[in-house]
């Protein structure tokens, strides 16, 4: 069974068809790229997933489980992280509290315990931030960690963002653009860290990415959207040498 | 929060020192004074709440008078119709207040920013209304006015006085409140309201329950402003809900917030003090001019906003940080983030 | 049901509607072209409205005073936004709601220091005229009231839609910065933004005081409850819902009073529950459009 | 004399300084690339020429000084800034924010002739002409905030990582559009972009930025046979 | 105001007071003679000066003319002998009770007061009668028409000549029972303490008699928009309006009361009856019923009297800026004068001497109290402005007429209250 089955999800908005009976499968343990045009539905599918939209039909499973009936926050519990093609880090909490924040799904304990600090509340604290900082080591972002998470390089806060959603422990992370605005060196380095964490944490990437370098050296297999529906898939090299993809998606020579 | 300005020792000095000189204040000053100190401390314990919900979570309520009022009724009613002790009526207060803020905190889930707001002024418009419609009091006026706690026997040696004594009794229930505010924001439900605050899309996919935040903060809002009220009554003896105290309530909470600084919990009580002595500094400047007093309030708090945006408390801490970076910059003159990947030799 | 009565109170409703509608009217305009609530817009049409009545008392006519009123208001509130608003530029808007309460403390008790404390009879631009149209009283104040509302929202419309000015006015609200990029200039814009929320403000001044027996420092604020309710009910970004929601307010409670005896004193409770339903049907009023966060 | 002079230019926030007193010019119709890490200041630089973040040291345009001018002036004079996020008016349509990009114009014709001109270049945009601007895509705004900035026929055009988020044949189409534009119109560009390739394609020179400093300069052909920059910007 | 701590002073140290008699300073703390200093009688007052209500100011200007042209004029008040000036403090409350409270306990404490005078509103009087009543700090003559002044447990506190709610209704009854026994009656009042005097009261005197209730309406004191309210009574087209109302919603209620098409006897809360009010309300007053006992100033028919032409004289010299026809001027005037009254009868200048004092006071003629009128306090009697006469209002004449003759319904408003709107 596939860890992620996208099952004929369809998505309108006004007159605009965004997904349009969308249907693939994402496999555990593998990097999976999602291109295509602009607007072709691909954050659009990621905010389905993580239950930012709600599709009009189809249905969502991971892991087997159907997240269309979940409300959002059970969503990161279930084992889904992500980030924003459109930075969605809290520029109020700094760059280690946007990770200690991103364990959120893990933990438990409400406001009262936190009020009264109960004996539990200062170790637990203890431990995310020891986590965290791990975390930002890992994403060479540890000498940031007390810095707020606003006015840093755009890059930057990209890649906090990937620490963000790892603080959950996902099983399935979803990358939007997570290469956008990175120099040709930079982009390099973050394919390394993507397929470094993927095995260490034994994680299913599914990536979103205009860069097709990237693309091409990361993913196991890349599905190919367009107008909302999958226009064809494959491994990076069968996709790119596909004339319908070339023609909606890539031009000419590449 | 970011970063420690402080060391843990000098935090805690300060922190002592701070309460040592807010127990010795009315041992110097007379009755008249040691009520406004203790007004101070009621209308910083509604805005720590309400910095807890408009700060930390980014929601504007402008009728947190409205709960105020029902803490002050509760304690006013229970003291007076049921012959209770005023520290027994708080457990009840809290409790009561937390659900009634949950209940009107309920649209919360949909309505967001101004709407809301509005919603919360209707209900700063309609408590007085249903207090004056349920709530006969002395004289066949809204005015509940219950006995006050005196001093007891042990307390003779530090309060002599009755209102020196409510006055500690207010202090203390000032101290709890903030030290709770405190170890609110510093957990995982203070970075959960700052995150519902700054992005909710991206704090639900992080797995938080923006209902349980929303609500959650504004029943807890509640219950300050509740215990404020309470506290409230202790100190002035009547419990009242004019329309216009309800609304300037609900406004002076805010704006205690707001000169004190948003979002840190020093704030509201900084921002508490500032505002009672400006209102009555402004009250004492021209004694017989008094319909000018509140047009150089309200110039006042212009002013002040503007030399301080983020309030005092957030004012002190950008001094500090500026300071602090100033200092290092001097010190090592440039420490990039990042690696160059060019040498910086060329050219 | 005594039907008669039935239509007197929708009257009733009507007119007192029709002047929480003008207030709310104001409210809206500055929030369409600053992104702000303005609490001193009540205290700010106040102090028009005093100028209204000086001038007529000074021997103007009152459609003249009215004019010059709406004149001086808006020069005022350009004035009011350069000298106390921009200095908040950069400050959250929460900030500068705070600063709108300081102006709204300052305005209230300088038209008191300036114009006194007693009452002042304000002449009404409208005929006292009362039709008989069926046994139902029909007063030309209120058609006077509702002619002139239509024709504020007509030409809002035609300002934020259809004019060069209006579409800047919108561009400044919604991001001010890139506006400045494309060339509009903000400040300016602002400026034009609460002038023109000024002059509204001192026009509904002097619809709705005539109505309300007379001039005091508290005239505008019992309605501005109102006026906010039905900036809210109608979307705050929508004059042509700040005039229906204003109606709406006036009509609920009417009838609230002929009928709904239980909640004789009460009777806020209604237009806030009609308010309550339609926000958390609606979360932007019933016209207001809702901003779509992307991610 | 060079339509843009940037003299020793620096910047900063609050304590921290960004740019260390920068030299660069863009003379007349000519396109300039600036290449640069994350965080080296490139985004900074272009706001200080439009007038967003205050800086020190001497910026003429045209031979006249506009340091410390207000940018919508600085905008007026014929700069226009496609800033990097994209500045897009997101509760405004697409066909209000592209009327807006010509709000510095008066000539109704040329206005009417542009927009269709832009629609054509740009299909995605034509065909959400009155889709609020905040719901498009990531790539569907970022084609209407360079669109938009052709509305104001521009004598200078800053453009800040205009590629971001646009998919590969976009980003190549806007390449060939910029091309155009340039040689037909004469517009002269001063270009961020980490796209290095198709940038020093386009443009005649270079910079390269870093932790605030200029570092290296030169004709793009120079720049681009220059191993180092190879390396980190081209990856050949 | 600052000023440090003293060592407190422990209840009945120090008090040279009697027991017995009607006020009771056995268990006072402080001096009895608390604010005499010299030859100077210092006063405290507390009253909305900025606010919504800031109109009520002119009552100050009233009361500090006269004061003024006692001081200057008079030489001073004379107690037991000699001669003092009053001093009177007057400090802002906007109308709010805890700024009241707090206005009042700052000039008992801080500023020494020897009495309170005349201090503003029903809720600011009920909110400091607990801490004047423990201090013994007199409260002479509060401005409010409540009947709670008659509570027995709070002997320090007396309200002021105003006519107490109760009676009007009072007067009202009587007049109906006389003139049209089986009258329907609607009601329109404020939706507090105040109008609940006038419905309450009238309620409970017509139990047994004829007159019936066709409708009662509220409407909400900060909003005077009464147009659906009286739309909703005129339709029952009851015969009387009872018109438990205040400030702008008088003339508003009558207005549209005219505008209605419904012509029913209306008695007015005598609180409406100045000038400024009642010409807002211009033809719609006419034939309106309420009661008085000041003179109004500016009527031709008081013109003559020497304390009118005494008082107009004198306001334009102490106050010029104050408006000499406002009613509220003139009440303040004759509030003064009644303090030096009771000053000056006063046996010693002690606060219990002075407090029982007010409390049997018998007095007529003073300031602009109507001729004939009589304000009396006994022991069994706690209000002073039971006398008062019915007045009729003329467009025409643009003022009142009396109607009949001087009521006198001395030592009734306790009998008549009920119950819950005097203790509670
Ligand atoms: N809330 C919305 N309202 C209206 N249209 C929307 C909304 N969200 C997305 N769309 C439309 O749906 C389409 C798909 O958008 P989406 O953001 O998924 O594209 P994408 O594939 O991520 O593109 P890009 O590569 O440019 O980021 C676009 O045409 C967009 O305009
Ligand atoms: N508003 C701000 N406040 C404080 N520091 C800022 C602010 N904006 C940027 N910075 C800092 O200034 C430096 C330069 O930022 P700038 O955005 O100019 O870089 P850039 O070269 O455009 O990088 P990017 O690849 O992120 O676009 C960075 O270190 C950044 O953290
Ligand atoms: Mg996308
Ligand atoms: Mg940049």
């Amino acid at each position: 069974m596939a860890l992620l089955e996208v099952d004929g999800v369809g998505l309108e908005f006004g007159g605009i068809r965004a997904l349009d009976d969308l249907e693939f499968t994402v496999e555990a343990g593998e990097i999976c790229a999602l291109i295509g045009p602009n607007g072709a539905g691909k954050t659009t599918l990621f905010n389905c997933v993580s239950r930012v939209y709600t599709p009009q039909r189809g249905s969502i499973r991971f892991d087997g489980r159907e997240l269309l009936t979940l409300p959002p926050h059970r969503v990161a519990r279930a084992g889904v992280g992500r980030t924003f093609q459109n930075l969605a880090l809290f520029p109020a909490l700094t760059v280690l509290q946007n990770v200690m924040v991103g364990a959120y799904s893990r933990g438990r304990g409400g406001a009262w315990s936190d009020a009264l600090r109960l004996p539990g509340v200062a170790r637990r604290e203890r431990r995310l931030a020891r986590e965290g900082s791990e975390l930002l080591e890992r994403l060479s972002l540890d000498h940031l960690g007390d810095q707020p998470a606003s006015d840093l390089p755009y890059g930057t806060l990209k890649r906090i963002e990937i620490a963000r959603a790892l603080a959950s422990q996902p099983r399935l992370l979803l990358l939007d653009e997570p290469a956008a605005g990175l120099t040709h060196s930079e982009v390099e380095e973050l394919g390394g860290t993507i397929r470094q964490i993927r095995d260490d944490f034994e994680l299913t990437v599914l990536l979103v990415e205009h860069h097709m370098p990237l693309v091409m050296s990361i993913s196991d297999r890349v599905v190919v959207l367009d107008l909302g529906r999958k226009l064809a898939e494959g491994t990076a090299d069968a996709v790119s040498q596909d004339p319908q993809v070339i023609a909606a998606y890539l031009g000419a020579e590449l | 929060m970011r970063g420690r300005a402080l060391g843990i020792g000098t935090r805690a000095g300060a922190a002592l020192l701070t309460v040592g000189v807010l127990a010795w204040l009315p041992q110097y000053y007379g009755a008249t004074d040691t009520a406004l100190f203790a007004k101070a401390i009621y209308i910083a314990i509604a805005a720590l709440g309400l910095n807890l919900l408009t700060g930390y979570n980014g929601q504007v309520s402008i009728g947190h008078g409205a709960f105020f009022g029902f803490g002050a009724y509760a304690t006013a009613i229970l003291m007076n119709d049921h012959g209770w002790d005023f520290l027994a009526t708080l457990p009840v207060v809290a409790v009561a207040s937390f659900v009634v803020g949950a209940a009107v905190g309920f649209p919360a889930l949909r309505v967001k920013g101004l709407y809301l707001a509005l919603i919360t002024l209707g209900l700063a418009a309609l408590f007085p209304d249903l207090v004056t419609k349920y709530v006969h009091g002395t004289g066949g006026t809204t005015l509940v006015q219950p006995p006050l706690p005196t001093s007891p026997g042990w307390a003779q040696g530090f309060a002599p006085n009755d209102d020196q004594w409510r006055y500690y009794l207010a202090l203390t229930i000032g101290i709890v409140m903030f030290i709770l505010a405190w170890n609110l924001v510093r957990g995982r439900f203070g970075r959960a309201l700052l995150a519902v605050r700054d992005h909710d899309a991206a704090a639900s996919t992080i797995g938080i329950d923006l209902a349980r935040i929303k609500v959650g903060s504004f029943a807890i809002s509640a219950l300050y402003a509740g215990i404020a009220g309470s506290v409230g009554v202790m100190v002035t003896g009547l419990a009242n809900a004019g329309r216009v105290e309800t609304f300037q309530l609900s406004i002076n909470f805010l704006v205690a917030v707001v000169i004190g600084g948003t979002a840190t919990v020093l704030g509201p009580v900084v921002g508490a003090w500032t505002f009672v002595f400006l209102e009555r500094a402004t009250q004492d400047l021209f004694p017989d001019q008094a319909l000018l007093s509140p047009a150089i309030f309200g110039v006042a708090l212009i002013l002040l906003l503007f030399a301080l945006p983020d309030g005092i408390v957030g004012g002190a801490r950008r001094t500090g940080r500026f300071a602090r970076r100033k200092l290092q910059a001097r010190r090592a003159p440039r420490a990039p983030d990042f690696p160059s990947p060019i040498r910086e030799d060329r050219q | 049901m005594d039907l008669n009565l039935f239509f007197s109170q929708l009257l009733n409703g009507l007119s007192s509607g029709a002047i929480y509608a003008s207030l709310a009217l104001a409210i809206v305009l500055i929030f369409r072209t600053t992104g702000i609530l303005n609490f001193a817009q009540g205290e700010m049409a106040l102090f028009s409205t005093y100028v209204t009545w000086w001038l007529a008392d000074q021997g103007l006519s009152i459609g003249l005073a009215i004019a010059i009123s709406v004149a001086v208001s808006f020069v005022g509130g350009a004035v009011i936004e350069r000298v106390v608003i921009r200095p908040f530029e950069k400050a959250s808007p929460l900030v500068i709601v705070i600063a709108t309460l300081g102006l709204f403390l300052a305005l209230n008790s300088l038209t008191q220091v300036v114009f006194g404390t007693d009452a002042k009879q304000l002449g009404s631009a409208f005929p006292d005229t009362v039709w008989d149209v069926w046994g139902l009283r029909i007063e030309a104040q209120t058609i006077g009231i509702l002619v002139v509302l239509g024709l504020e929202c007509v030409a809002l419309w035609v300002l934020f839609q259809r004019t060069r000015i209006g579409l800047a006015l919108r561009a400044v609200a919604d991001n001010p910065e890139a506006s400045r990029l494309l060339g509009v200039r903000v400040g300016t814009m602002l400026m034009f933004g609460w002038g023109l929320s000024a002059a509204l403000g001192s026009l509904a001044g002097a619809m709705v005081v005539p109505t309300t027996q007379a001039l005091t420092a508290s005239s505008l604020q019992s309605v501005l409850v109102f006026a906010f309710a039905a900036a809210a009910l109608g979307g705050f970004d929508s004059p042509l819902g700040a005039v229906v929601a204003g109606l709406i307010v006036g009509i609920a409670r009417a009838l609230t009073i002929q009928y709904i005896e239980p909640l004789n004193n009460i009777e806020l409770v209604v237009p806030f529950a009609i308010i309550l339903v339609v926000l958390l049907v609606k979360p932007a009023g019933l016209f207001g459009s809702t901003q779509v966060e992307r991610v | 004399m060079s339509l843009l002079e940037v003299v020793d230019l620096s910047a900063a926030y609050g304590p921290i300084q960004v740019l260390h007193g920068i030299s660069l010019t863009v003379d007349a119709g000519e396109v300039v690339v600036v290449l640069g890490a994350n965080g080296a200041g490139k985004t900074t630089a272009l706001r200080a020429i439009s007038g967003l973040v205050a800086a020190k040291g001497e910026l003429r345009f045209d031979g006249v000084s506009i340091l410390g001018r207000h940018p919508e002036s600085i905008a007026h004079r014929g700069v226009s800034h496609v800033p990097q996020g994209r500045g897009t008016l997101a509760g405004l349509t697409v066909d209000e924010n592209m009327r807006l990009g010509a709000y510095s114009r008066r000539d109704r014709e040329g206005i009417a002739a542009d927009l269709a001109e832009w629609y054509d270049t740009f299909p995605p945009l034509a065909k959400r002409r009155s889709q609020t601007a905040g719901t498009m895509s990531g790539g569907e705004q970022q084609m209407l905030a360079v669109a938009r900035s052709l509305m104001s026929r521009p004598r200078l055009l800053l453009l800040d990582e205009p590629s971001l988020g646009l998919a590969p044949l976009v980003t190549k189409q806007l390449f060939e559009t910029l091309a155009t534009v340039n040689r037909e119109r004469g517009i002269a560009m001063l270009l961020v972009e980490q796209n290095a390739a198709l940038a020093l394609e386009l443009a005649a020179r270079g910079y390269v930025l870093e932790a605030g400093e200029i570092v290296a300069s030169g004709t793009a052909e120079n720049l681009s046979r220059d191993g180092e920059i190879r390396k980190a910007y081209l990856g050949r | 105001s600052g000023g440090g701590r003293s060592s407190s002073s422990s209840p009945g140290s120090g008090s040279t007071s009697t027991k017995g008699g009607i006020v009771d300073a056995s268990n006072c703390p402080g001096s009895e003679t608390e604010g005499v200093s010299g030859t100077t009688i210092k006063l405290g007052t507390s009253l909305p000066q900025s606010g919504l209500y800031s109109a009520f100011t002119e009552i100050l200007k009233g009361e500090s003319a006269y004061f003024s042209y006692l001081n200057q004029e008079l030489g001073g008040v004379e107690v037991d002998g000699k001669k003092y000036t009053i001093d009177l403090v007057a400090k802002d409350d906007a109308y709010q009770a805890d700024r009241t409270v707090a206005n009042v306990t700052a000039l008992v404490n801080d500023d020494k007061v020897f009495a309170l005078f005349n201090v503003v509103g029903t809720k600011n009087n009920l909110a400091i009668r607990d801490f004047v009543n423990r201090q013994c700090v007199p409260n002479l003559f509060a401005a409010t028409g409540s009947p709670a002044w008659g509570d027995v447990k709070y002997p320090w506190v007396l309200g002021s000549e105003l006519v107490p709610y109760p009676l009007e209704a009072k007067a009202l009854f009587d007049y109906l029972e006389k003139n049209s026994p089986s009258a329907k009656v609607a009601i329109l009042r404020a939706s507090d303490d105040f109008g609940r005097a006038y419905s309450e009261t009238f309620r409970s005197l017509i139990k047994g008699s004829k007159i019936t209730i066709a409708k009662e309406e509220t409407y909400n004191p900060e909003q005077s928009d009464t147009k659906s309210q009286v739309t909703s009574l005129a339709a029952t087209n009851a015969d009387v309006l009872l018109l438990g109302a205040t400030l702008l919603a008088c003339p508003d209620a009558l207005q549209n009361v005219k505008a209605s098409g419904w012509k029913p006897m209306t008695y007015m809360s005598g609180t409406c009856t100045s000038k400024t009010l009642m010409a807002l309300a211009g033809d719609a007053a006419d034939g309106v019923m309420s009661v008085t006992d000041i003179m109004e100033p500016g009527l031709a028919a008081w013109a003559d009297e020497p304390a009118m032409k005494l008082y107009l004289d004198k306001i334009a010299k102490y106050a010029p800026d104050a408006d000499a026809e406002n009613g509220i001027v003139a009440y303040g005037w004759t509030t003064g004068a009644l303090l030096a009254e009771t000053l000056h009868r006063s046996p010693s200048l002690t606060r219990q001497a002075v407090m029982e004092t007010a409390r049997t006071l018998k007095a007529s003629d003073v300031g602009l109290l109507m001729p004939g009128v009589t304000l009396s306090v006994s022991a069994k009697d706690w209000f002073l402005g039971e006398m008062f006469s019915l007045a009729q209002y003329r467009t025409a004449l643009g003022h009142f007429e009396l109607v009949g003759s001087v009521l006198d319904f001395s030592g009734h408003t306790a009998k008549i209250t009920p119950p819950d709107l005097i203790g509670g």
